[in-house]
Parts: C-alpha cells; structure tokens; sequence
C-alpha cells in the first residue's frame, strides 16, 4: 500500500496548489507554507518522524486528480471539495475535511450591492475546473437571475482581473476570498456578500481503495484536533508528556498502548506530528488565522466544543 | 572471347532474407511492424491495466450528459443545461473563429509591416524592424497575457460612462463616453452595435442549431452579385481585347457587388442595436469579451511578425532585375508590382504564409493563458476536469487538432502544386 | 563620320557631389521626406514614437529598486514624483531575481547550472565553427571569462573558483591548439551536464554512457554478417536492455560499492530559466538524431518506413504543443507500466523531444534535399556502405546547410518552454510569476516580472536568430 | 554582309543627345563629364574595363538611374523628374539584359504581349500577332506557349529581344547580352543583332564581342574610369586606338 | 606516344562480361540486348547520341542501376542482389562522373583517403601516402589541403580520378568526364586519363572526344536507342564506319 511505498521511499509526496496564499504557497526559499502545508508536514512527520520529508508536487487545478490516481503523489492537498462523483466516479477518498468553506461572493463596495440575489446582469470572475463554475451556474439558475462568467486559468489572475474591474464580483471559497481581500491594498472598499452558495468541505484526498493509508491521514489530521482539544501545544508537548494523566492524552502520545503501531507506524507517530507544527489551532493561527494577515475567524471551524463543526473521533 | 555460362539456379537461401537487395527490405520492414506491433500491444496492454486498477473505463457517453457550467462566448446557443459535445462544438467553434479571424488580421499586418520593412523611409522601417524582432523573440503566451493585462487594465470600467442626475446638474461629464456613440470599450469587453433586422424571415432549427433564412437570403445575394461582377470583369477585359483600352470600371463593379445586399437588408429592415449601459453592464449590440480580444490581437501581432518576414523575404527574392525589366518596358510601378512582382512573389509568400496559419491555429490553444474558452478550454479543461475522462477528451482533443491542420496543410500542397514554375 | 571620333587627353578627376547629394540633407530627403506618402510616414512614425516614449519612461523613470513589498513601492513613489506618478517596483526582482533565473535550485549549489551552461557553450564551439580556429578561440575564451565571472560571484570557494579556472584554461588552449578535439567535450557534454545539474552519484551517467558504449560493440560485432541496417537494430535492442532492464541494478550495485558523486537535486528544484534550457537544450539535443533517422525514414523507399515516418511528423506537427504536454502529465502514465511513475520534467521532456523531432526532421530533409544525387552516387561508387555514406559524406553536409533551421526551430522551442507552467512546472514566465504574486508582500504587482522575464527571453532568442542568419549569410558564400 | 550593314545610311537626326552628364553614387562618381551624341540609324558599341560605367551609363539613358547634372536628351523628350517624359522615353527605348529577365510566370507569348497590351493599350489580338511576327524573327515562334524556365539562355535572349521589339521601339539599348551564355549560344544572339542592325535599328550595345563591333558599328565608344576616353569608327580604333588606356585594353581583350 | 599506348599488350583474361542485358526504366526499354566482353587491359571508349543509354549502361557495371535481365560479371563476381558481391564489385571499380562530385566539405586529401580508410581499413598514413602518390600522379600534390570548391574544374576532375584510383581499381569507368570543363581545362584531364591508360588500367569511357578515342581506344563502341550498333577498332571506326547511323553520328561530331 502507500503506506508502505512512503516508508520506503522516506518521504512523502504531497499534491499542493502552488499559489494559494495562506493555504500553501512557496516563499522565498522554496519552501511551501500555508496551512494546507503544515498538514502534510504533520503526515510526514508522523508516517517518518520527520516533518521535513515531504517533496510538495505542485499541481494545476486540471491535473490534481489524475496525479492522484497515477501515484505521482500519495496524498492530494489542495483545498479540494469533497463530492459525491469525486469520490465514486473519480475514485478517490476523503478521509477528513479540514477545513468547511462554502462558496461566497465579493464585490466592491461602491458597487452598491448588498445580496448575491442582485447581481443580475453581473460579471463574474472564476477560476476554470473547479466545482465552483457548477455552484455558479446552479445558483443563478435557482434564482432565475443572468450573469455572465469571466473564465480564468488561476487564482492570481482572477484577483487581477477583480481588481481591474473585470468583473463585477469575484466568486471562490469564502477563505479564499478573505486571503486575498486581506491583500489588497484596500481591503475596507469591499465586502464579502453574505450568501454562501454552497458547501465547501475541503480535505486531503486518497486514493480510494488504500484503507490503511486512509486511515494514517485520518488520524493524523484526528490527533491534531485531539491535540487542540486536551490544550496540547507544541510549546507545551515535553511538559504534558511528562506530567499528563489522562489515559487518551497518553495514548495518543504513544506512553500507553500501541495505538501508532496498530495503523503501522511507531507509537511516537501522533507525538511527532503534533511537534510538527502544533496542533490544529495553532497551525490555524499561524497560517489563516486572525493574527495573520489573512485574518479568517474559526467560525465552522471551531472545535465542536466551541460550537463549529470539528470533531475527532475518541482516540481508543 | 569467353562465353558467359548459363545463369546460376537462383535457389533461396535463409540469408538472402538480409543480403539480397530484393529481400531485404521486406526482412527489415516486416521487422519493423513486428517491432511496431509489439509496443502498440504494450502501450494497450498497460493502458488496460492502468485503466482497470483506477476503475475507469473508455466510454464517450459523457458527450452527451448535462454539462452544468456556463461559457460566455457562444456562437451558437448554449446553456448550462446543454451537453458536453455541444460544449465541445461550442469550443469547436470558438478555436476556428479566433483562428479565422486571426488569420485575416496577421496577413493584413504581415503584409503592412513587412512592404513597410522595405520602405525607403528609414524610420518607418527601423520601427517596423523593432516591431518584428520585438514580437518573433518573445513568447506568445507573454503577450496573450499583455494585450490581456492592457485591456482590462487601461480601459474604463461600465459604470465609468454612467450619466446621473447629478452629473448633469453640475454640469459634469462621465469619466468616458463611447466611440461615435456607438462603440463601448470597457475593462471587460467591447461592445459594438448589432445589426438587427426588423422583418426578418423565419429561422428555422435543423439538428439543434438554428439557421436563419434571412442570413443564408443574405449569404445567397452576396454569392450570386460576386459572381455577377465576375462575369462583368470578363467583359471588359473582352473590351480590353478588343479595343486595347480597358473601359473604366469601379464604380460599375461596386453598384453590382454591394447594391443588391444593400437593397435586401433595407428590404428586411436592417438596423443597428446600439449597446447601453444598463445594470452593470451595457447590454444590447454584440459584446466581445477580452479573453477574445487579447488572444486574436497578440496572435496577430506576433504571427503578423513572423509573415512580415515571409512577406520581405518574398519580395527580395524577385531578383531586381525583374522589376527593372518590367520598368525598361515602361510599365508603370503600380502596373509593375500588380504583374510582374506580386504573381511571383507570392509563389514564394504563401507557402510559408501557410504554416504560419497553422501555427496560428495551433497557439489559439495558448487561450489558457487568459481562460478562453475554446476547444482546449471546453473540451479539454472544463469537460475534463468535471468528467474526469482525460483519455477520451485528450484523444477527442488531439484528433480534432489534427483535422484542421490537415485540412490547412492540405490546401497548402494543392496550392503549391498549381502554381510551380515550370522549368525544363 | 571622322567628326565622331574623340580622344581624350587629359582623364578628369573625380569631383565632390553636388550639395544636394550630400551629407544630411541629403539622407533626409532620400530617407525620410522622398514623397508626400513618405512625409506622412515619417510625421506618423514620429508622433506614435513620441507618444510611445511618454507613456512609459516616467513609469520605468520613477523605478524603485529597494524596497521590502509593495506598498512601500507605492509609498516611495507617492513620496518623490507625486500622487499622480505612476513607478516600476524593481525591488521584486531584486529579491526573487534567482527564482526567475534557478526556480528552486539550492542557493548554495548556483554554480553548477552557471558551470553548465558555460560548458554548454564551449562544447557548441566545435558545431558551430567547426575547424576554424580563431573563431573557436574567440567563443571560448570569451565564454570562459564570463563563466568565470559569474562563477566567482556566486563564490563557491576558492577551491572550487581555482579549479574552473584551470578547467577553463585549459578548454581555451584545446581551442586553439586543437580546436577538432573539442568534439569530444560535445559528445561528454550530455552526461556531464546532467552530472552536474542533477548531481547524484556518479554511476547513473556512467552508466548510461554505457548503453552507448554497448551498442557500439554489438553493431561492430553483428556488422560483418548482419549488414549495418539489421546490427544498427541489434546494437539498438541490446542497448534498450541494458537500459530498461540491467542498468539500474547494476549502478545501484555499483554505487553502494564505491560511492561517488556530489550531492544530488530533484528535478522538482528546477525552475525559472534554468528549467526552460533544460528542457529546451535537452529536447533539441535529442531530437537531432530522432529527427535525422525520421527524415531519412521519409526519403526511404521502404513504405512501411515511410508511411510510418511521415505518419508520425504530420500527427505532431497537426496538433498544438500544449497538448502534448498535457499528454505528458495525463496520459503517459496510462501508457507505462502500472506502478513506474517518473518524474514529470522527464516526462515533459521525453514528449517535447519527440515533438520537437518531427519539427527537425524536416528541417534536415530539407538539407538533404539541397545535396545533389552525385554526392550519393559518388559514396555508392566508392564502396561505402549506408552508414558509413550518412555519417561521412551526406548528413555533414546536410546538417550544416540546416544549421539556421535547426537554429530558428530551437528558437521556437526555447520561446514554448513557458508552455510547461500549463502542466504545473514553474516555467520563469507564468510558474515562477505566478508564485511570487502569490507572495502577500509582493501582491498587486504585475509588469515588473514579465518584463524582466520578456527581456531575457528578448535577448537570447534575439542573440540566436541574429547568429543565424550570419551563418546562413557565410554558408551562401562558401557555397557558391 | 558585314561591309553593306555599316554603309547604310545614317540619318542627321539627333536621337540621343547628352551634354556633360554627371552622376554620382553617393561620394563615388562614377559618370564624369560624358558628352555624346547618337544619330537616328547608329550603331555604337561601348566598351571599356570592368566598373568604367558602362552599365551606368546605358541604364541613365532610360532613367533606370538617375543623373545628378547635365542632360540627357533622347528623342527630343529630356530626362527630368518629370514622370510622364519618362514614361514617354521607356516607351520608345526597349533594353536587353545580361541576365535575359524574363517574366518567368509568364509564358514567352504573354512575356511578349504584356507590355503592349498595358502601355500600349493595343488590342490583345493585335498584340499577339506582332509578338509572334517577332517571335519568327528570332527564329522561336514554336516555343510562344512555353515557360522561359524551359528554354535555353540564347533562346531566352532572343525572347528578351523581341519582348523588347513587341514595344516597336526607335532604339535599342544592349547590355552585355551575350555575357551569360555559352559560346554556341552567342552566335544565335549575335545573329540576331546583325540582322536589327541591318534593317536601321539605332543600337547602343555594350559589349565586349569584338568580331560584333567589327561587323556592324558605326562607332566604338571606350570608357575608362566614368569617362569617355576615346571614340572612333571600329576600323580606326582597332586598327590604330589612339590613347594609351585604349591599347592597353585592346591588347588584353583581342590577345586572349 | 599514341600508337604506342595501343600497342601496348591486352591480356586475355576477362573483365566485364556484359551478356544478353536488358534494362527499363518503367515502360522505357533504356538498354537493349547488349552483349559484350572487356579485357583486362583493353581501353574501350563508347559515343553516341544523346539519350542513347551509354550513362546507363556504365552505371549498371558498378550497380548503381540495376539490370532487368542478363547477367553482368564484373571481374569473376556476378552482379545480382546480393549485396556482398556488389561491395566487391564497387570496390574494385572506380568510377568518374561528368560532375566530379567531390565532397565539398572535406580537402581534396581527405577526400581521397576517405574510402580506403573507411571501405579498405587502410591505415591512415598508408592512406594518405598512397593519395599523395596519386594527387602527384595527376599533378596537384601541392592543392591536397585545399578544399574542392576552391580548385578549377580541371583540377577537380583530375582529384576525381586521383580519388578513384587511390581505392586501387581494376578497373575505371568514365561517364563524360570531361563534358562539364572549360576548353582549356579538357587537356589536363585527358593528359591525365592518357597517361593511365598507358600504365594498363582497364577502362570504359563515355566520350565525346574523339581525338582521345583514336590515341589511346583498343575499341569503339557506338550505341544507339540503347543498342550496340557498331563496334571497332578505332581506325577502322572512323575511317570506314560500316553502319548508317554511326556515319550519320561522325559527321556531325567531327563536323562541328
Ligand atoms: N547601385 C550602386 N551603388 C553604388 N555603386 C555602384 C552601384 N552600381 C554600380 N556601382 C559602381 O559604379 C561603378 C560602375 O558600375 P557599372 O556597372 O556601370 O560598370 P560596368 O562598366 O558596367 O562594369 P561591368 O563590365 O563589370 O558590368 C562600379 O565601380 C560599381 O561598383
Ligand atoms: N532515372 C531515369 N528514369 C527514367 N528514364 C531515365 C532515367 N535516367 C535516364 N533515363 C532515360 O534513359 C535514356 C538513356 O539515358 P542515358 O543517361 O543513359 O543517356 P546517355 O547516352 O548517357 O545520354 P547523354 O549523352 O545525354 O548523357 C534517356 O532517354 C533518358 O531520358
Ligand atoms: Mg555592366
Ligand atoms: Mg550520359
């Protein structure tokens, strides 16, 4: 399986969007961050013990799928929605979603627009091959209003042509949207609308059949959510684990049982994945949250405990 | 004197398979498709392996499911609700229209920049000059993205033309307003007046796509005054032949060729539909999207490039000696380069004029780069990608490709086999 | 008619032309007010220059070249030429000019691409100048001076900087003292330059190399009683073997033996200019000997070869480049074993060589259509057998007369390498721009990176076809 | 035959008159101070070394090049700027080539017609027959529907001459019209030459066929330098040149 | 020194034999019927009109055309489609073409050493002293570093045959080899192919010159519509042709 090919390789190979900011995005030396990034680190740190052998494979929204299916990477990054014909007709898995977007709007303020219901006769700005030219279309259709699409190869050049007035509104993932509002040199001048067209879950893919490297993504992504829940830090990692005695907490730091032996890795796997990059809030915060540039609040994407909709399965 | 003796029995021998000159390019042929059916076998046999360890299988019915998102340039009508394979012809349609056009442009600007090239003006010629090395050593696809990045950053937004009350009552004027009234550049498109006709004749659908009988009336009037010109042009080159002296003609030719169309459309009511700025956008008249305009100007500017240098260099190749023979016979210049110079200098243009339309048509595919919507972009991207059928549109892909360059080519070789100069 | 007759004694001096046919006014008359057309001409020529001019040198004027992002840019612009101003900020690519020039390449290892290309250069020497000694001389000492200049300021230790220079030295002396020996670099050159881009250990090249040195020897073995069209076939099939099927296993073996090599760099490292010579270099490289056996394929008299070969040129050059490509990324890994998965520069490689091949091929069939039948009828006469017909008497002929196709075809090569950042490779012009927009600091910038990349690219493809057309001019003279 | 030719008669009759002609190119010049005159029914041949300008001085005469001072009268029309007195001189000035330049899409007949037809305006019919009355005379009218790439040099030569007579001009200027072709061909063309000569064409012919000059020209013109250096009737400037340039240009051209 | 070279002794041993050989080109019966034997030693010129098939058949001894019908056997070895005997046949017959075809991207040194070198495994500097011998014998030994292009046309013809002999040939074929030179340039070549004739080279030459013919020719062959007409010893061939056609043929060769 994977699991094995990765092991014998020593590193992983990870799908990423090369040009996402805040999600993943190479900086000057070459080296992918974002949050999307930190999740494979946090894979490979787990699957190798160390979170620097990952090779990021950049890839085109066109050809993320079918790298996938070919093995050219073991695991797809790349702020993909889980669907129903992506996951039968395209044959792949969606072990977790890490992060609950929906399809919003942005539009100028001066515009005058308030609603996405009245964009009617609007330009619209979208970026070709993802799922949501299909939202579009099915919410326009929805509400009986026109509009006419301005197709795009990639994120940046949608936003230039936003910016230049190309389009009346820009239309992607609502995280999206908010990454790149926060770059603008004015960002007060344009307003997110509040419709939210669609669902959005985006998560890391597998190839659908591999189960047990399914399931390596799955707990891994689990063991930084349980990480955010039990207040473990990357700061804080060595005190818990000395003092801590909370039987999960210690399962999942591989003090008791064989839990990261059981899924056929080393028992310090979830330990060295949350020393990666922290756990999940912490990875949140430095990449997308509010004290980043991009400024997204949790929202969704709280832990169920504070109201959102992220929820690890117990960790026995 | 020796006699030769009879003729050795020519028995077959195993090695005459690779020594005997008749045999051997049968071994080595038969080799060779071995060889050939061998890899092919390969090729499929892994395919099939591949495509069954994925769960695919090759099926060309999504051509004809729903295809779910929309494409703003459509030549023929289209909607979300509409198939794949209509996204397809759609996508079809719009590749050949930029290459069309495209064409007719890089020619007109070829041919422009490449007699300038020659002009004794030097500067015209040194600017002419800058303007193909310019564009012939600068990849294509950096200037789709210009002539993009220039039109929808430079030009005006809609709302830029927008006249409220208050305007008018400081005696204020919008920021801009539209050429003769009638044409509206913006960020985001151009916007040119329509010509609408206000007794049409019915339209009718044959296989999905609506033909209109008005157009194809039109069309068949044009046809019949073309040739009707021609027959009068027979004439008087008859007069010509006669008398010596060619009857003046060009107003006699405009009447036959534009008359009869002009007096058709007024007969159905033509009109103009002027395009107003209405909600966010001007509606009305024909709306031409950037992504367009900036692949078919950057595929004409840098194409038109490359045939400037077609162009000079066919011209040069018509020896001087040809010109000055034509003006020793006291030919004219305008009369010299009508029939001496260009009848050969085009024998040397068009060939690679030709390949030059190919490649044309070959980088529309370059339309990515703005996300134009073409065969690549319909077919190839959107298609694909919401399908997930990568072998089927790829070959679908590449076929159509192949059927338009070699419909193109194969002018070209006709062409070039009808106007060889004969030589002993 | 003794009135006609006329001697004349004294022979006139050449005399001064009249003022009208001199000097200034003289060249502005003819050149740019000849007639009322050209008038017009000239005035309309002036006016677009003119306003050219305006338009822009205030923006490439008001340039800021230091600056951490872009809105201090903005602010330094706003600061000395006003609200209204408008400025380059060519502080970008002062902070990302080696992402355009290396992509990702290690910031420690720029010598070896810089190393490379220099060699690259020497090693054409011998193609394009052949025997001609001072010319090699010139190309290769002044190459050398750069490289090492280039060298010394990426500063890779003295060690290191003292060695090129010896290499470089030496490399100038071959050039002048034996400038034909110099062909031996060419036919090393491939497997250094891989050596050195990709690093590694020294035994895959070797290895490689071997495959070579294998078909050799079975041609030369099978020759005798195979004839050279059947052995060519052995040596090629034996060396497919070796290839595909011994030679990793026994590199392998071979380097856990004796380890030796520098350290290595994956291809997914490679960007920005260095991945478009990579790919351009390589891909003309290999196609030569595809597109020469194609072109004679489509002279051959065998149909199936011919029909093969004519087959495969026109569905290539039929369907747009960027379709290929995305064959490369889509499709190939169909068509391959399950389970082998290459890398993609390899895979984009691999097609845009075969691509490229049948632009060749007829650009060489056009070179072998310019030798007169004699030549061949000569090589037939004198007992040389195909091969031997090809390699000495038809294709160096033939290959030099299309020295300035297969210049002008590297040209459009090299220029379509941006095509790669449509399948996801960070070609300099949209993979690597696109990237370094993504960057928050450098957000909102537009102009600066393509103009930098559209001027690089300006100047080699410029350079090239310049080049070419002076060999084309020198080979319509000695061709006489 | 030779003798009779050059006792026809020649007219008073100015046809060419050129007066201290200059012409530079650039700072070369490269006419100095010509002055000629050519009566109606001459026959001149112009020699002289290779770059004298002899070309030059042949093309100015029907304004192919320009002269910067003197005049040049042909015909009665000067040369000038003047368009329409240019077209008038080309109209009567027909020229052969060294290299033939022929129009090789056009077939020998339309080569023949076509400036006839567009200058002259004569009928097509018309046209034709004078083209092919030419045609016998150079002794090819069986090649009028072939392409001039089908013919041999001297055969194309003697098309180029009776595209030049087609235009039934008052003279003729020749341009080396033997120096492309092979000696068997010359003779052809020579020929050809005779017999115009015979029937009072006037002809300036530059040429370094001597046994021509002999044969039919009234006069030889030798140019050296831009200049014209010595001019005499053929007999005495074969027989006793006068200049020392002459000689020495003799001696090379008959001793080979 | 010409009747001497005839004189001088022919072997009886054969060296092409020619029997009963046929040859189209399509529909097109080039060759008709030929039968004919050469010793070693003998010098056999042929002649005949243009488009009589004498290229042909001298093309078909060394095989590059093939043969329709009858047999070639070329010292000992039978021309058939078998590769390895045309090798041998190539190798032991030097051939002369009307255009020379030298390579003109190598020296005129390297162009003589280049088959032995590659045909012959001849040592390089065995090759380049035996082509030293032969560019002395044909008298440009100081020319062997220059390139083709930069020699006359004779000269060129005579490194065509130095190139020819120095694979050591039993046996030279000439097609015209002296048809594309300058009038000049005619004498050193056939100096040249005089001077081999009197060493005993077999030789078969296609040509034109008949002086040569009656110097050094054991026998001439006139073809016609690819047959052989007549053949004869020289003297006998042009002093008394027996058939029409070669009467017809000497008159108009030795006519003009
Ligand atoms: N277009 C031109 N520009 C500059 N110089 C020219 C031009 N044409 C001719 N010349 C020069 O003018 C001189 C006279 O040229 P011309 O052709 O008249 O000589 P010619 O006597 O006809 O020589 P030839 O016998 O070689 O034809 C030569 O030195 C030539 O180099
Ligand atoms: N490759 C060919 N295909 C068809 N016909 C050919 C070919 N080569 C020659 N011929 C014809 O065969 C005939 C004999 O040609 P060949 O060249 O042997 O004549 P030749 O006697 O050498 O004439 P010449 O003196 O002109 O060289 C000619 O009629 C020629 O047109
Ligand atoms: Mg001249
Ligand atoms: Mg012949």
């Amino acid at each position: 399986g994977t699991l094995d090919d990765v092991k014998a390789r020593g590193e992983l190979l990870c799908g990423a969007n090369p040009g996402l900011t805040g999600f993943a995005a190479p900086d000057a030396n070459g080296e992918y961050q974002g949050f999307d990034a930190a999740l494979c680190k946090a894979i490979a740190a787990a699957v190798l013990g160390d979170a620097t052998k990952v090779k990021f494979v950049p890839l085109s929204s066109e050809v993320r799928f079918t790298a996938l299916a070919s093995g050219e990477v073991d695991v797809l990054v790349r702020n993909s929605t889980a669907t129903y014909s992506r996951d039968n007709d395209l044959k792949l898995d969606f072990p977790v979603i890490n992060y609950y977007d929906g399809q919003g709007f942005m539009v100028k303020k001066d515009l005058g627009v308030s609603s996405a219901k009245e964009l009617d006769g609007a330009t619209v700005c979208i970026q070709t091959g993802t799922t949501t030219e299909l939202n579009l279309a099915d919410f326009f259709k929805h509400n009986n209003i026109t509009y006419t699409p301005v197709t795009v190869q990639d994120d940046s050049e949608a936003q230039r042509n936003y910016l230049a007035g190309s389009c009346d509104a820009f239309t992607t993932d609502a995280s999206g949207l908010a990454a790149v509002r926060s770059s603008f040199p004015d960002p007060e001048n344009h307003i997110i609308l509040p419709e939210i067209i669609s669902k959005e879950p985006l998560g890391p893919a597998v190839r659908h059949g591999d189960n047990q490297w399914g399931d390596v993504v799955r707990w891994t992504y689990n063991a930084l959510l349980i990480a955010e829940e039990k207040g473990i830090t990357k700061a804080n990692l060595a005190e818990v684990e000395a003092s801590s005695t909370d039987p999960e907490v210690r399962r999942l730091l591989g003090l008791e049982g064989d839990m990261g032996v059981m899924l056929g890795l080393d028992n310090a796997a979830f330990k060295n994945a949350i020393l990666a990059n922290g756990n999940y809030g912490e990875i949140f915060e430095a990449t997308i949250g509010t004290s980043t540039p991009i400024g997204l609040a949790r929202g969704l994407n709280a832990l169920w405990t504070q109201g959102g909709l992220q929820y690890a399965a117990p960790f026995r | 004197m020796t006699l030769a003796t009879d003729a050795p029995k020519d028995v077959f021998r195993l090695s005459m398979l690779i020594y005997d000159t008749r045999y051997r390019s049968y071994t080595i042929q038969i080799a060779v498709l071995v060889l050939l059916l061998l890899f092919l076998g390969w090729i499929t046999d892994n395919t099939i392996q591949n495509l069954a360890e994925r769960g695919k299988d090759i099926s060309f019915n999504f051509l004809w499911q729903r295809a779910g998102y929309d494409i703003d340039q459509q030549l023929i009508p289209y909607t979300n609700d509409s198939t794949h394979g209509r996204a397809t012809v759609i996508g079809i349609l719009n590749t050949l229209v930029v290459a069309i056009i495209g064409c007719l442009l890089a020619t007109v600007i070829g041919v422009v920049a490449g007699v300038l090239r020659l002009s004794k003006n030097w500067l015209v010629a040194r600017i002419m000059t800058v303007y193909v090395e310019v564009f012939r050593n600068i990849p294509v696809v950096l200037w789709i993205i210009v002539a993009s990045v220039f039109l929808t950053e430079t030009q005006p937004q809609p709302r830029d033309f927008k006249v409220t009350d208050e305007m008018i009552m400081a005696g204020e004027e919008p920021k801009a307003s539209m050429l003769f009234g009638a044409i509206a550049i913006t960020g985001r498109s151009t916007d040119i007046p329509a010509p609408v006709l206000s007794r049409p004749l019915p339209t009718l659908e044959i296989a999905t796509v609506p033909v209109s009988l008005s157009f194809l009336a039109f069309l068949a009037v044009v046809v019949v005054s073309v040739m009707a010109n021609r027959r009068f042009l027979t004439r008087v080159t008859a007069v010509q032949e006669e008398t010596g002296v060619r009857p003046v003609t060009w107003w006699k030719s405009l009447l036959i060729l534009f008359g009869p169309s002009i007096a058709l459309l007024i007969a159905m009511g033509l009109h103009l539909e002027y395009p107003e700025l209405k909600g966010f956008n001007f509606k009305g008249g024909i709306s031409i999207n950037h992504a367009f305009s900036a692949l078919l100007v950057a595929l004409s500017l840098y194409t038109g490039a490359f045939i400037a240098e077609n162009v000079r260099a066919g011209i040069m190749a018509i020896s001087r000696g040809q010109s000055e023979a034509a003006f020793a016979l006291g030919l004219r210049p305008g009369r010299a380069m009508k029939l001496v110079i260009l009848p050969q200098a085009l024998r040397v243009i068009i060939p690679p004029l030709i390949s030059q339309y190919l490649n044309l048509t070959k980088n529309t595919s370059l339309g990515i780069a703005v996300g134009y919507l073409d065969l690549r972009g319909t077919l190839g991207g959107i298609t694909m990608n919401q399908t997930g059928r990568e072998m089927e549109c790829m070959v679908l892909m590449m076929g159509i490709y192949l059927v338009i360059s070699l419909i193109v080519s194969s002018i070209m070789n006709a062409y070039n086999n009808a106007v060889k100069l004969r030589e002993r | 008619m003794s009135d006609s007759s006329f001697v004349r004694t004294q022979m006139l001096p050449p005399e001064v032309p009249p003022l009208t046919e001199r000097g200034l006014v003289r060249w502005m008359r003819e050149n740019l007010f000849s007639s009322v057309l050209n008038t017009v001409l000239t005035l309309a020529g002036l006016a677009f220059v003119i306003y050219a001019v305006a338009a822009t040198l205030p923006w490439f004027l008001n340039g800021v070249w230091n600056a951490k992002d872009i809105k201090e840019c903005r602010e330094i612009v706003l600061a000395n030429a006003g609200p209204e101003a408008t400025g380059a900020c060519w502080a970008l690519i002062r902070e990302r000019w080696h992402q355009f020039l290396f992509g990702f390449y290690p910031a420690d290892l720029y010598w070896r691409p810089v190393l490379a290309l220099g060699l690259l250069l020497v090693s054409l020497a011998p193609l394009l100048y052949y025997s001609m000694r001072r010319a090699n001389l010139i190309l290769v000492g002044t190459v050398s001076v750069l490289t090492l200049i280039a060298l010394a300021l990426l500063a890779p230790g003295a060690a290191l900087l003292v060695l090129f220079a010896g290499l470089f030295a030496a490399l100038t002396a071959v050039a002048w003292y034996a400038p034909q020996k110099l062909v031996w670099l060419t036919l090393a050159f491939p497997l250094l330059a891989f050596a050195l881009l990709w690093g590694g250990s020294v035994w895959g090249p070797i290895g490689v190399a071997a495959g070579f040195g294998i078909l050799a020897l079975v041609y030369s073995l099978t020759k005798s009683f195979l004839g050279v069209v059947v052995a060519t076939g052995a040596g090629v099939v034996a060396a497919a073997v070796w290839w595909l099927m011994v030679q990793t296993s026994v590199t392998t073996a071979l380097h856990g033996a004796i380890p030796l090599g520098i350290q290595a760099v994956n291809s997914d490292q490679f960007g920005g200019f260095l991945l478009a010579f990579v790919i351009g270099v390589t891909a003309i490289g290999a196609s030569l000997p595809i597109g020469i056996l194609l072109a004679l394929g489509r002279r051959s008299d065998m149909m199936l070869i011919k029909t093969l070969c004519v087959g495969f040129i026109e569905f290539v050059r039929g369907v747009p480049l960027i379709t290929v490509l995305f064959v490369a990324t889509l499709l190939l890994g169909y068509f391959l074993p399950p389970q082998s998965n290459f890398d993609l520069i390899l895979r984009v490689i691999i097609l845009v060589t075969f691509f490229s091949a049948a632009y060749l091929a007829e650009v060489i069939r056009g070179g072998l259509a310019a030798l007169p039948k004699g030549q061949y009828e000569a090589a037939d006469a004198l007992g040389l057998d195909y091969w031997q017909a090809q390699r000495l008497i038809i294709m160096p002929q033939a290959l030099k007369v299309s020295i300035p196709g297969i210049v002008s075809s590297f040209i459009g090569l090299f220029k379509d390498t941006t095509l790669v950042a449509f399948v996801g490779l960070m070609d300099p012009l949209k993979g690597v721009t696109t990237i370094v927009r993504a960057d928050v600091a450098w957000k909102g910038i537009y102009w600066e990176p393509y103009i930098f990349v559209g001027a690089i690219f300006f100047a080699v493809c410029f350079g090239m076809s310049r080049y070419s057309m002076y060999l084309e001019r020198k080979l319509k003279t000695d061709h006489r | 035959m030779a003798e009779a030719t050059k006792k026809m008669q020649v007219s008073d009759e100015v046809a060419i008159q050129i007066s201290s002609m200059n012409k530079w190119y650039g700072q070369f010049h490269v006419l100095r101070d010509i002055n000629m005159t050519v009566h109606r029914g001459e026959r001149i041949v112009i020699c002289g070394p290779s770059g004298s300008g002899k070309s030059t001085l042949i093309r100015c005469i029907n304004r192919l090049e320009e002269h910067q001072s003197g005049r040049i009268v042909v015909d009665g029309t000067e040369l000038t700027n003047d368009l329409k007195n240019i077209d008038k001189v080309r109209s009567e000035v027909g020229m052969v080539f060294q290299h033939f330049n022929l129009f090789p899409h056009l077939t020998i007949l339309e080569n023949c017609t076509l400036a006839p037809i567009w200058v002259r305006k004569t009928p097509r019919k018309e046209a034709e027959e004078t083209a092919m009355h030419y045609l016998h005379k150079v002794k090819i009218p069986e090649q009028a529907h072939k392409y001039p790439g089908q013919l041999s040099g001297g055969q194309q030569q003697r098309v180029a001459i009776a595209r030049s007579l087609c235009m039934k001009p008052r003279i003729m200027l020749f341009d080396e019209p033997t120096s492309a072709l092979d000696p068997e061909m010359i003779k052809e063309v020579l020929d050809t030459m005779i017999q115009l000569a015979e029937e009072g064409m006037t002809m300036l012919c530059v040429t370094h066929e001597m046994g021509f000059a002999q044969a039919v020209a009234n006069r030889v013109v030798f140019m050296d330098q831009g200049q014209i250096v010595e001019q005499n009737a053929p007999k005495e400037f074969f027989s006793n040149p006068q200049s020392d340039r002459t000689k020495l240009f003799l001696s090379q051209i008959l001793g080979h």
